[in-house]
Order: structure tokens, then sequence, then C-alpha cells
């Protein structure tokens, strides 16, 4: 019998249709994907299944599991049929745990809810669900918090959260998007082998088809609220045949080509090295004494060395707790390391002697486009705020008009208008944010700009976009860059050179190409395994 | 995506609803406060004494006090008196209280952030009553030692929740890119932290305000606010706890002047909480503390 | 099955639990706030027989109970002749009667007092008061190392000798009108010789009643003393409360906790409070003598006109009416109406605003600025708001400062910082005050001098009184000060109980004579 | 561990001590002289310097305040100089009322803060919610005196349930102290809980928009049970942090209280030596109110750590 129906499944909230007429069938076992692009109704959509959406919303549809209707409005009948019938397990599985409850009681609670069983039996069913997601008691004490766990231990807790009462269908809503490419191979592997063992039906709601093709056997495509599109088996790229799945397909495939560099690879000076770090170690205080004063370290970075050269794109490596943002604080001078120096174009950089005609050479585009901006200015003021230190060199001040021409020029030199600089942040997209920070990066003419994970957040339509901007302005405007990510298909993209981090060392550098086809080091190895093989 | 939050839409409209009433009632306070510069109904400091306690009547609108003076032009003619306290009491504390908190955060050493933090928790261990007898017995009763001690008062908890909000701007990503853009830290303070964490100390300071207006009541129970002739709320209704049973208008008068406005600033507070900060987003604990 | 059971049942009694604990903890507020008042019910004292005990509200607390080294009017409340005594008494009417010493005789010119004590006095701790006792006591409190607040009272005496345990000799440097009276004070009490340390916390005297507990901030325990050498005294009990919030102090009246309370803190609620049948008004003078004090040496207070046309500007009713609501005596000159040698001379500046205007005008006088420095008492507080209402009728405009206790003797008592002042001067018979120069109204006149200094060595009962009268007129027709109002001594009490002293010739709050009516 | 509790030692000896030179040099520039205060306006001078010495006043301010530090390191805070008895029993006496009474009115801020706060956080917008938070605005503009008035005619004068004040101390047994403080400790309580209630409610409403509530509900639990199960202590945190600082309030700033209900707290007893510059007992209060709010900081850190486990643990 089918697990699962839903029939013309809508949802609307205050007059906004949110999802329409959305039909889907699961049948026990069933890996299922359903891709869209970041506001097609997704969540919407796994949160409804779940009965878990506030009572304002307006829902209209069946759903059935087993045959039997089960009316998603009604708490009461939707209580029983999660952790039981149905298991769900989000994104940001950080947020997702009770941050003062130990990790195996907030298992056991599920089972004793899900099972009916005591107190007792549940913690030991609690301890052999974490020893299924691979968190033996070696790796992780049954006790701890979930602020003492990685991003990928936190969504393994969820996920032996999620199985323990046996559940027919186990839907994740994007589980992997806030985890290093690493920690994401992982999760997904595991989730595919639960899948298979207890014979579950798997939904996985996702933006990446690359991460969905290779863990689900069908696939939905949803787009605006519809389902547009279904696959019924891989290989996806060939059934899909929608506009809109061909754009996802299209968008998972990373073909851009590093800028071309200027000058011969072959024939580099020492002259050319416009940023160089010379044996870099940066530790954290994480006691203090009786007079406010740090009395134990913690290292954070470990004897790091690199150089840029002119025209170079870097790329920086690791998974997450590598050291890569705090490298990144270094060189833009916002941080002093313990030992070593950071020069830029031979001058030191030091967080309290930073001149603007140092700082003007250099700028930074961040990852999170939420805290990126201050939601109190504008976008033009938002974009002239590095203009302060051209005034500096100039006779007089900028004018008005000479800045709102400059804004413009840098709002359409990333693809915007430059009508958009009078509005504030919140109006634009994840993806037009990331262009304004790259604006703003610009603005002052730099000759190095560092990316960190600047298209982690975003879903693949646009961080394919954005690279191929990135691509282009680095080399319209004779940029160096070091692109920090955690996903080497990214940095394979549009890196020259790629340095690997890791526990805040560098474990191995050189050429991309060369180190994508003869890596060394077995953190290297498992960055690379970690890209998601393509669909085709 | 958080869809299962409440619609912004809802808690505008509840926002508004709360702006309107608490507005009108301090609107209509305020407004008596304002002709009391022109206009009041007698002279608010002529005296009668055989014409005293008088109940409300066509001759005098809210009855005549102990000395037969007007009721309804003593409320008028007290009201800038007491709004005047209550606002320099909470601008005190902001003045003092905000760079502090500022500093506190944003000046990245420990030992700076405790004095700072810690001599403000021990400030705030007296409360305005204790500071006002202090000062009064320095410097004589009236009310700007009133409005000092309720000021003081007040620095610690500007200093708190200064501190607490700027501390989670502080890591927002925007703070580097301004430190970029070559910006000094006390100019990232005014131009970025303190307008995003605005709503937070607007929030905190209608609080402030609403219960800087009931410190000036207590403080004149024991006789530490505003002294004779200049009139108070606080001072009227202290004035007439002895007479509540021979004239109660005058105790119930000022008391519900005082609760009333009291009610109109709190309402304002809600309604400003709901529009500029709906869900509190995490940003910081508001500091509710009785004051007197 | 089972497994769906339980799976059920937990999910139910989960469901349940919350709203289950909501009504539970809801529950408990009100049973517990029932439990505790009913419990308290049980503590409000009910009695059906003739009461043995009387509990007393006082509005000011004792700093300590040494009645010879402050000048806390409290300490005297509680103690005198309660439980210390002195060789000398004031009764109710402010006559001085023996007390200790059983009888006298004047010799020398008055210089000479030979006092025959009592026979057989014990003070509370067992030990004998005779007339070592009595040498000892006066001796300590006229030393030069005395601490008593009130030492010029003793400094008329040359010398004590004890001619037998009951016999004691006093003689004066001259001869002292007055000594008698001076020596009923509350600072000219006899103590234990033994005791003299342990003064502050235990007095051990020789009154009807000793001190049994004393618990600080909230009240103090007397109890008859069996041993007592005179009269029994009819309470077995006595507490004194010490409430000074007035809306506390009338609560305690209307819920009966507080039989008698002879100087109220608030004089507005007094005909409420006597409506109630069970209480009765006591309606009485004391020795405050309320007077608007001037600077007399300060411009241009020195012009008599600039004085008279002040307190002609002054409505003294209506400060008592508005003020003290009633209670209080409109007096002339700084003189206890109630004094056998009281004159009325209220009518030295009658209340004219007119002429007072006119005065002023004469005197040159224009747009008069001054400051009136007003103490805490509600006589001062609400009399300086009426004066200040008054004064500006006739163009003058006031400042009011009000002053704590310790920033008034500071500052207007000892530097004579002020312009004008309102307070009760609340010693008996201190008329001499305004022959002392260098007093804080600055009011040095050689006249007025030579009237006390004759009075001091006067013992003869009409010169005494002629020279009161002169002294009475002399500082009315000055205008030193404006004299606003004789303080009444104004209290509410329990119908029942009987011999709460109606007036207050000293500060006292004297239990021996009083008793319950059934 | 034991480094914990030496910072925290180290911390309250440097605060005892600056708030001590502090009060000392402010109450040295404040007038009044407390011999003409106790001794009035009959004194003669000799009198005066006769108690002065006696008082140890005539010394110089600086040889003062070393003796006074030097007796308080032997334990020894001198005598007051108004009362003439050592201010350890004073303090004592006092707070003998003040911390039962604050201890008392805190359970009843509980008691009352709690459940009606968790009422309002969990339904919030419904019907409970508003008329929760209806009375809560008017529990918060009364002024305190009034209210405390009026409990007093209510309760004392109407009813005749409760004493309309004073204390007559713990020797008549427990319950007759307790019952004899109820009333001060509901009118200390009531305001106080109104806010400690807002706060919860607030606390709680953020909580519900928490991811973890929404995993809490996805494993079977309904809406309540989740708040009950996950959101309770959470929304504890800044619950105890307002208690920590309504129980210093309630220890010193409840004069207003002790004033209407005549207690001899600690709040009238400053209001006393203050009138009657009793500077030794005034700064021994003082720097008993800054102990105790180092105290209850402490206090509210342990507190902290057993709603929080994550403070539990030592800094790695």
């Amino acid at each position: 019998m089918t697990l699962l129906t839903l029939k013309n499944l809508s949802i609307s909230h205050h007059n906004t249709p949110l999802l329409a007429s959305v039909s889907l069938a699961i049948e026990h076992g069933d890996k299922i994907g359903l891709i869209g692009a970041s506001g097609a109704g997704k969540s919407v959509l796994s949160l409804a299944m779940m009965g878990l959406l506030p009572p304002n919303f307006q829902i209209s549809g069946t759903m059935q599991i087993n045959g039997e209707a089960v009316d998603l409005t009604d708490d009461a009948i939707m209580r029983y049929r999660r952790g039981t019938d149905l298991a769900i397990i989000f994104q940001d599985p950080r947020l997702a745990l009770n941050p003062i409850k130990p990790v195996a009681a907030q298992i056991a609670e599920a089972a004793e809810l899900a099972l009916g069983v005591s107190r007792v039996v549940a913690n030991d069913m609690a301890l052999d669900s974490l020893a299924r997601v691979g968190l033996d008691h070696g790796i992780i004490a049954p006790d701890s918090l979930p602020d003492m766990l990685s991003g990928g231990q936190c969504q393994r807790v969820m996920i032996a959260m999620a199985i323990i009462g046996k559940p027919k269908l186990l839907i994740a809503d994007e589980p992997t998007t806030s985890l290093d490419t690493v920690t994401q191979a992982e999760i997904l592997a595991l989730l595919k082998q639960l899948a298979d063992e207890d014979h579950m039906a798997l939904l996985m709601i996702s933006h990446d088809l690359a991460i969905l093709a290779q863990t689900v056997d069908q696939m939905h495509v949803l787009d605006q609220g519809k389902l547009v599109d279904h696959a019924a088996s891989p290989p996806f790229a060939k059934t899909l045949t929608h506009r809109q799945s061909q754009q996802l397909i299209e968008a998972s495939r990373l073909d851009i080509a590093p800028p071309p560099v200027a000058s011969d690879p072959n024939h580099r000076a020492d002259q050319d090295i416009i940023l160089a770090a010379d044996h870099i170690s940066v530790t954290y205080a994480s006691g203090f004494n009786v007079f406010g004063i740090a009395d134990s370290n913690k290292p954070i970075l470990r004897d790091i060395s690199l150089t840029l050269r002119r025209g170079e794109c870097l790329g920086l490596v690791g998974t997450s707790g590598a050291g890569k943002s705090t490298l990144m604080r270094v060189l833009l001078g916002l941080e002093r390391p313990q030992q070593g120096k950071v020069r830029l174009a031979g001058d030191v950089v030091d967080p309290k002697r930073m001149t603007s005609a140092m700082q003007r050479r250099i700028s930074a585009v961040f990852q999170d486009p939420n805290s990126a901006f201050n939601p109190r200015h504008s976008v033009r003021r938002i974009i002239a705020e590095p203009l302060g230190l051209l005034n500096n060199n100039m006779p007089q001040n900028m004018t008005d008009q000479a800045i709102t021409e400059k804004v413009a020029q840098a709002l359409e030199s990333v693809g915007l208008t430059a009508d958009m600089m009078h509005r504030y942040i919140h109006a634009f997209s994840g993806g037009q944010r990331q262009r304004i920070a790259i604006a703003r990066a610009l603005i002052t003419n730099p000759e190095v700009i560092l990316f960190d994970e600047a298209t982690a957040s975003l879903d693949t339509l646009i961080r394919k976009q954005i690279l191929a901007l990135i691509s282009d302005l680095v080399a319209a405007n004779n940029l160096s860059a070091v692109f920090i990510s955690h996903d080497l298909a990214v940095i394979r993209a549009i890196c020259h050179r790629v340095m690997v981090l890791e526990d805040g060392q560098c474990v191995e550098s050189g050429e991309t190409e060369h180190i994508f086809h003869n890596p060394q080091h077995a953190a290297t190895r498992r960055l690379l395994h970690a890209i998601p093989t393509s669909m085709t | 995506m958080r869809v299962w939050r409440i619609s912004p839409f809802l808690i505008a409209s509840a926002g508004r609803r709360n702006l309107i009433s608490g507005g009108v009632i301090l609107g209509i306070i305020s407004l008596a406060g304002l002709i009391s510069f022109f206009w009041t109904p007698a002279d608010p400091t002529i005296m009668n004494i055989s014409n005293r306690m008088q109940p409300p009547s066509m001759a005098a609108w809210l009855g005549t006090d102990h000395f037969g003076r007007d009721i309804l032009s003593q409320i008028m003619a007290a009201t800038p008196v007491t709004l005047s306290v209550a606002l320099v009491g909470v601008m005190i504390g902001m003045i003092g209280g905000i760079p502090l908190g500022l500093m506190a955060a944003l000046i990245h050493k420990p030992f700076f952030d405790h004095v700072l933090t810690r001599g403000g928790d021990v400030l705030f261990a007296f409360p305005a009553i204790i500071m006002a007898m202090l000062l009064t017995a320095g410097f004589g009763a009236g009310i700007s030692i009133a409005m000092l001690a309720i000021g003081l008062f007040n620095i610690p908890v500007f200093l708190r929740i200064t501190r607490a909000a700027a501390m989670q701007q502080r890591h927002m990503t925007y703070i580097h890119s301004a430190r970029l853009a070559g910006k000094s830290m006390p100019r990232i303070a005014c131009e970025h932290i303190l307008p995003n964490i605005a709503p937070v100390i607007i929030l905190q300071a209608s609080i402030q305000f609403s219960l800087a207006i009931l410190a000036e009541a207590g403080l004149s129970y024991l006789g530490l606010g505003a002294q004779p002739p200049t009139p108070s709320w606080g001072r009227m209704l202290a004035d007439s706890q002895t007479m509540i049973g021979l004239a109660p208008h005058m105790a119930i008068i000022p008391g519900l002047t005082i609760m009333l406005t009291v009610i109109g600033v709190n309402l304002i507070g809600e309604g400003l909480r709901q529009r500029l900060d709906p869900y509190r987003s995490r940003q910081a604990n508001y500091v509710e503390m009785d004051i007197s | 099955m089972t497994r769906v059971f339980f799976s059920v049942l937990s999910r139910i009694v989960g469901a349940r639990m919350i709203g289950l604990i909501m009504r539970l903890m809801t529950a408990l507020i009100m049973p517990l706030i029932m439990a505790t008042t009913m419990m308290a019910a049980m503590v409000v004292h009910v009695y059906a027989e003739t009461r043995q005990d009387a509990v007393i509200g006082l509005q000011l607390e004792p700093p300590h109970l040494d009645p010879t080294s402050a000048a806390a009017g409290a300490i005297d409340q509680v103690l005198y002749a309660n439980v210390y005594e002195g060789l000398t008494r004031f009764t109710e009417n402010g006559d001085i009667i023996p007390h200790l010493a059983a009888s006298w005789d004047i010799s020398d010119e008055g210089r000479r007092y030979q006092f025959t004590l009592h026979q057989d006095m014990r003070f509370h701790d067992g030990s004998t008061l005779d007339a070592a006792a009595v040498k000892f006591s006066l001796d300590r409190a006229r030393s030069d190392t005395s601490t008593n607040a009130q030492n010029a009272l003793f400094q008329g005496i040359s010398n004590i000798t004890v001619n037998a345990p009951d016999q004691l000799t006093i003689d004066l440097k001259q001869p002292d009108g007055n000594f008698l009276f001076k020596l009923a004070w509350g600072d000219a009490v006899i103590i234990a010789p033994d005791n003299v340390d342990q003064l502050k916390q235990s007095p051990i005297g020789s009154g009807p009643f000793k001190l049994t507990s004393w618990i600080k901030g909230d009240r103090i325990l007397l109890q008859k003393n069996p041993d007592y050498w005179g009269m029994p005294v009819a309470l077995d009990q006595v507490t004194f409360r010490f409430i000074s919030d007035p809306v506390a102090a009338m609560a305690a009246m209307q819920t009966g906790e507080i039989d008698a309370f002879p100087v109220f803190p608030a004089p507005e609620n007094l005909a409420m409070l006597a409506t109630d049948t069970r209480l009765k008004l006591i309606n009485g003078s004391t020795e405050g003598e309320t007077i608007l004090a001037i600077n007399n040496a300060r411009p241009p207070f020195d012009q008599r006109s600039v004085r008279q046309a002040i307190a002609m500007a002054i409505n003294k009713q209506d400060i008592i009416d508005g003020a003290m609501f009633g209670y209080g005596t409109p007096i002339g000159s700084h003189f206890a109406p109630h004094h056998p040698d009281y004159i009325d001379l209220t009518n030295a500046a009658p209340y004219d605003p007119a002429v007072a205007r006119q005065m002023l005008a004469d005197a040159g006088i224009t747009d008069l600025h001054l400051t009136i420095s007003l103490p805490p008492p509600v006589y001062a507080r609400r009399g300086g708001e009426i004066i200040m209402a008054q004064l500006s009728q006739i163009g003058i405009k006031v400042t009011l400062e009000p002053l704590e206790w310790a920033q008034w003797l500071e500052k207007v008592f000892r530097n004579k910082d002020y312009d004008l002042t309102i307070v009760s001067h609340t010693e008996p018979f201190d008329i001499d005050i305004y022959a002392r120069p260098d007093y804080y109204f600055k009011y040095d006149n050689a006249p007025f001098q030579s009237i006390m200094a004759e009075l001091d060595i006067t013992t003869d009962p009409t010169k005494r009184r002629d020279l009161l009268h002169q002294a009475q007129r002399h500082i009315a027709d000055d205008q030193v000060n404006v004299y606003l109002f004789q303080l009444a001594n104004a209290g509410i009490t329990k119908t029942d109980l009987v011999g709460i002293w109606q007036h207050a010739p000293t500060q006292a709050m004297d239990m021996t004579g009083v008793y319950w009516k059934n | 561990m034991a480094g914990f509790i030496l910072r925290r030692l180290g911390v309250l000896l440097l605060t005892l001590f600056i708030s001590s030179v502090i009060i000392f040099a402010l109450l040295e520039v404040i007038p009044g002289d407390p011999a003409l205060t106790m001794l009035g306006i009959n004194a003669t001078p000799e009198t005066l310097t006769a108690l002065r010495d006696e008082l140890g006043l005539n010394a110089n301010a600086l040889s003062r305040y070393l003796s006074w530090m030097g007796g308080m390191l032997t334990g020894d805070f001198g005598l007051s100089y108004t009362y003439r008895t050592p201010v350890v029993e004073l303090l004592a006496d006092r707070m003998a009322i003040t911390l039962p009474l604050a201890i008392y009115a805190l359970i009843f801020t509980v008691m009352i803060a709690l459940p009606f706060g968790f009422l309002a956080g969990a339904r919030a917008g419904k019907w409970g919610d508003r008329i929760i938070l209806f009375l809560s605005q008017i529990g918060i503009a009364l002024p305190n005196f009034w209210f405390a008035l009026l409990l007093i005619f209510i309760f004392a004068i109407q009813l005749g349930w409760v004493s309309a004040g004073g204390f007559s101390g713990w020797d008549k047994g427990l319950w007759h102290g307790l019952a004899e403080l109820t009333l001060p400790a509901i009118a200390l309580a009531i305001p106080q809980a109104t806010i400690l209630l807002r706060v919860l409610r607030s606390a709680l409403i953020d909580i519900t928009h928490q991811d973890y509530i929404r995993t809490a509900r996805a494993k079977g639990l309904s809406r309540d049970q989740a708040l009950w199960r996950h959101g309770w202590r959470n929304a504890l945190i800044p619950v105890v942090t307002i208690m920590g600082m309504q129980f210093s309030f309630l220890i010193a700033g409840a004069i207003i209280i002790e004033n209407v209900f005549t207690l001899p707290g600690l709040g009238r007893l400053m209001v006393q030596a203050i009138g009657q510059r009793d500077i030794i007992l005034v700064e021994a209060i003082i720097l008993m109110m800054v102990l105790i709010v180092i105290t209850v900081t402490f206090i509210t850190d342990v507190i902290y750590a057993l709603i929080d486990p994550r403070l539990r643990r030592p800094k790695s």
C-alpha cells in the first residue's frame, strides 16, 4: 500500500499562495528528491506534511498515510503521526537542538514519545541510536550538550532522534546546507544507509541537484509552489526537461574557468607578490585570571605562510574550524597575529597602523549576506562607505554627484541597476546582496580582494552566477584574490592555486589542477571525495 | 525560512492599536501640561484655607486641596514638573549609560569590561531612594536632586542594555566592512552600532520613563522629591495620604493621573516594541526594574 | 499492542500535564494567601476582661535609653517617670511636686537646698537609692566631661554633700528661683551608679516600671516593678510602639492595635478618628512655642519695622487651621498660654496686610526676597507653605528651603546662616534663650538680658511674676521673632483608657496613673 | 574551581574597599554634625566637645578612616554614634527582619510570576494572556505606597485579618512572625511579580519561535508539552537575571514599604542613620548592601549553572 499520498495540497498565507495543488505519492522505501530554488515552497511543504505549520496558514487538500486520511490542521491527530510515521530533520542542526539538554536525553525523549517505552529503555535505545549514526561512545559522550558538538555531529544527533521511532518516512529539509562539503558527504551517505537498513522512505529536499542526485532514486522539481517536473529514475539530467529543471541542472555544473593570469606563470618575480603572510600563528585566550588577563590559550593558526601574486586567485580550503576565517581576518588587518607578519605590497599590515592608502588596496566580501550590511543604511551609503579612504588622498571631499556616479558605476558593474542605490538592503535577495557586497569591495579599486565563503549561503543557481561574476571582475580589473571555501568544487572553478588547511595548519598547497589530480594529504583527499559526483 | 512565525501584519496592527491609545492618553496629558504655561482654571498657588478640601464642584472641577488650592490647576501645573523629572532622569541615565555600555562592549579588554559592569552592578544596588537621601543630605531636597537620583539609578540600566545589544552587533560582519573602510571604532559605534541598537534603547527608555514617574511619586512620599511650592503629582499624592478619609478626591486624582500616564507610556512602549522589534530578536533582555 | 497502548497513554498524560500543572500552581496561590492571612487573624488580640496592659504609639524611637546624654525627646517619652525618677517631677499641668525627695528646706537666701529622701528606695537591680546615688547622678551630669544635653541646667550647683543616707545638701553659686523646676527635667534623673556603662541599652532606674525588652525599630516593653517604693501602678505591662508614618499610625488606631497615640503625627485625622465611639480626642497643650524665627543680625531684619511688617502679614489662625487643622493656640510672645504668669500679647502685631505693606514701604524696603528654612516637622513644612503665600500678599518673595534636622542644626542653629525659619521650642520655660546674644536669632538686647539676670536670682513669686510679664512684653514689642502658636498636644486614645496626660509640660508618657475603666 | 572562588573573593574585596573609600569621602563632605544632632539646641559647647571626643570625631578624616578600616579587618565595625551599640548588632537585628522579608517576598513573586507568566507566554494573544497583561499593566502603574495602603485598608482595617504593621520579633514563633510579614511581603511582591511575569512571558514567546521547539514538536509533543519540556528552563535564564536584581532591591530598596508597615528593616535603619549623621552606621549599611549585591550575583551565577549545564563545565 502506498505509504503517503498528497492530493491537491494547496497552502496560502494571508492570501499569498505558497503551494498550489501539490500531489505526491511516496511508497515504502522510496528515496525521493525534491528540488527547487529558494522560495519555491520546499519548507512549507515539509512543515505542512508534518503538521507543523502555524494555524494562520490556510491548508486545503488531503494527505493519506497507509491509505488513512489525516487532517493536517489537527495537531492532536498529527502529533501521533510525528515520530512514528513521519520524522523530519532540519537545515540548521545547531539551532534545532535544545541547547541545555544532553543530546542522549533529547533522543531518549523521542523514543519515549514514539514507542511509549520507559525512561530506562529509552536511554538504552538512545545510545544504540547514537551508535547507528556514527556517534559511538568514543566519539561523543551521551551527556554532551549540543554546543560541544560540531554542526555535522548535531545533524547526526537529529538523525538519531528522527529514526529512533522507526518512522516510515524521513523528511530531510536541506539537511546539509549549513555544513561543509566533507561533512555533507558523510551525512548524505549516512541517510542513505539508514534508509536502506530500515526500509524507510526518504524525502530529501534541496536546492542542489548534485546533492540529491547521489542520494535519491526519484526526483520532483518544485517551482513557485507547483510540482513542475518528475523523474522516476536516474539519470535525471535526461528525464527532467522542464525549463526550471534544466536551469538547476545547468547550475550544478561549475564549469567556470579561473580568470586568465596576465603575466606568464613561469616568470613570476618576487616583486609581483602583492600579499604575503609570513609564519602566522594565532592563539585565542580561553581563560582569565583575577585581573581579567588571559591565562590559557588555544591555538587557532599555526605557522602559516602564503604568498599571493598579482593577478592570481588563491583558494584557501578546509573544513569548518580549520582556521580559514581567522586567517582571513589576519590578512585583512582586522586581527593581529601573535607571531608572524602580513605584508601588503611590502607594507606591514597591523590593525593599529593601517593607513588609508594601505586599506584602499585591500577589501573583502563576507559570507553571511544577512549581517554583512547595516540594515539602516541605504545601498548607496553602504557601497560608498569605503570611499572615505579615497577622500584623504584628494584635495577636496568628493561631491555628492561624484559619489552617486561612482556608486552607480559599481552597481552596474555587478549586474545591478543604478536606481537600486536608494533602496535598503532588506529589499534584496541573497544573490543581489552578494552583488552589492562585491560592488562595495570594488569601489575603491583595490588590488586584493578576499572572498570569505562568498557563495556558501546561496543556492546553486545564484552561486554559479556569482562565481561567474567574480571571475569576470577579477580578470577585468586585474585583481588578485583570495577565495576561502570549504568546497573544492567552487575553488576549482575560480582559483589558480589552492592551499589546504586543517586544524590551523597548511597541509598541502599547489596549482589547483595539480592538487585535484594528485592529492597528497588525507585531508585533501577527503575534500575531493566530498565533491558530489556528477549526475550524468 | 521561518514561515511559522506570526505575520508581521498582525504585529503591526497590534502595535498601532497600542501606539494610538497610548499616544492619546499621553497627548491629552502633555497638552494639559502645555496649556498650564498660559492658562489654568485658577492660580495653583492661591490659598484659601477656609475653602479647603472641597469635593469636585462647578467652581473647582476637581475640588480643592488642604490649603484650598484648585486641584485641577495644580495637576496641570505639575504636569511639566513631573514629566521633566522623569525625562531628565532617563536622559541622565542614557547619557551616562550608553557611552559606558558601548565602551564596555567595544573596547575589547576583559578587565575594563569587568570593572564597568561590576561597577554598574554596585551602583544598581542603591535604589534611587537611597541615592536621593544621600544627595539630599548633601545638597538639600528638590526636583534637581530627584532627577539626579533617578538618573544615577538609570545609568547601570542603560549600561547593561547597551552593552548586551552592542555585543550582539559587534560580531556582525558589517562592522568588519566598516573597519576595512578605514573607520575608527568610535565612528563605527556612532554610525553603525547606535542606529542598530536604537530600538532596544528606545524601548528601554520608555520602560524607564514610566518607572521614573512612579519613582518621583515614591521619592515625594519620603519628602525627597519636589518641594513646595513646586507642584508635582507625586507630592500631591504624598500630601494627600493622611487626608484620604477626609477628602478622597485629593488622593484619587493625582493617583489616577500617575496611573494613566504610566499606562499610556507603557502602551506606547509596547506598541514600539511590536513595531520596531517584533520578536525581540534575541538581542537583549530588557531590564525592567522598579526604581523606588 | 502493548506498545501502542503505552504510547497513547503517555501522550495523553503528557498533553494533560501542562494544563494540570498550570491549574495546580495557580490554585496554590489563593489558598496560601488565605492560610497565611488566617494565621495572622489568630494573632489579633481578643480581650474579654479588664486589661492590665496598654499599647502606646509614639512617633519616634529613642536612639538609646540614656536620658542623661542625649536631647532626643523620645528617650524621655518612654522612660520619664516610668523607669527613671528625679528628686522632683512635673505633673500633667506642669506643676513641680516632690518625687524621690520627700521634702526640702531652702536656706541661705535661696542658695542652699536640703533634701530629705524617701526611705527604702531601691533601683531595679536591687541596689539602694540613697543620697549617695543622688550625688553621683547630679555630679555626673554637671561634670566637665559630661555629655548631658542640658548640662547648663546644673551649672548653678557649686557643691553637693551627703549628710545621711536620706539627707542631702545642694549648694548653689547664686540663688535660683527655678532650681526645683530644673531638677524635674528628664535629664536630671537619678541613675544607679553601678550601671553607668550599661545605661544606653539596659536602663536601671527606680520607677514603677522596668524595661523587659526592646525590639529595635518596633517596640519597647515595660513591666510593672513589683518592688516599687511608692504607690503601685495599675498596669502590668506597657508597650511603646514606634510608628512615624501618619497613615500607618491611623491604621494602627483604626484596627485597635494601639490603645493611645498621645502625640498623633497627622492632626488632620484626629477629628475623623474621634468619630469612632471607642476613641476619644486628647487636646492639650505642650511647652512648644512655635515661632517664625528671624535672623535679627541680618539686614533688613535688623530693623524692627521690617520684623513687625512680617509679623503683621501673617494670619496665625490660618496657619493653625491649614497646617495643624485647628490644633494649637495663637501666641503673641515666647511664653506658654497655660503658664500661670502668661499674658495675652497676640494683639502686639495684629494681622493686617495693608498696614504691613505700608510699613515695609516706609522702611524703604522694596522687592524683598527672603528664604525660609524648614526643618522636617509638619508644622514647619506646611506652615512654611502658608507663610510663603501670606508674605507674597505684601509683596515679599519667598524661597522655601527644606532641611533635615542635621542640616538645620548645622546651618541654621550653629552657623546662623538663614533669613527666617520655623521651629517649635519644646523646652519648658525657655524665654531665657532671648538673653543669649549668640543664640541663633542673634538678638542682643541689654535691657532684656538684665531682666533675665534679675529673674534668675529672684525667688519671690510676685516679683518673679512681674519680671516675667516684663520679659514677655519686651520681646513682643521688639518683634524678635514672629510668635505663631503654642503646639497642641493633640492625640487620640481609647475611651476606656484613663489617665493619659492631656498636656505635655515635658516630653513624657507618664503611665503611672493610667488604668482601664470597665 | 579554587581559582574561580579566589577571583570572586578578590573582586569582592576590591569592590568593598572602593565602595568604602567613596562612601567615606562622600559622607565627609555632607554637612551635619552627629554630636549636635544628638544633643540638640540646648547643649553647651563644652558638652559638644566632650561628646565629640567620646565619639572620636575630633580626629582628622584620614585617621578616622584608617582606624575604622583597621577595626573592620579585625571584625570590629565600631559603635554607632547615635545608638551607642555595636554596629554589628544593629545590622544583625535588622537583617533578621529584612532578609526573611525579602525571601518571603521573593517566594510570593515567584509564585505569582511563574505560573501566570507561563500561562501568558504559552497562550500569547489569547484571552488569558490579555487579562493577565491588563492586570499586570495596572500592577506596574500603581505607585507602591498607594498599593500598600490599599492592602492595609482592606486586610487590616476592613477585614481585620492582619495587623496594620509592626513586627514583634521572632520570639513569638515562626508562624507569628511570618503572619506579620505576609502583607508587607505581598505589597513588595506584586509590582515585582508583574515585572517578572512580563519578562517570563516575553522570554517564552521568544522561545516559542526557536527551532528546537519545532524539533520537539516533530518528535510528537504538542505545543504546550514542547514549551513545558524544552522552553521552560531556557526561559528561566532571563528570569533569574531579573530575580537577582530584584532580590538586591528587596533588601535595601523596600524603604517605602517598611515605612508604611512600620517594619524595622535595613532600609529604615538607613534612613534614620542618614538623618542623624550616624556616619559609621551608614557606611556599614552601604558596605553590607554591596556585599549582598555581590553575593546575590554569585548565587545568580550558581543558579545559572543549575539551569544551564553549559555553564557547569570548566572552560577549556
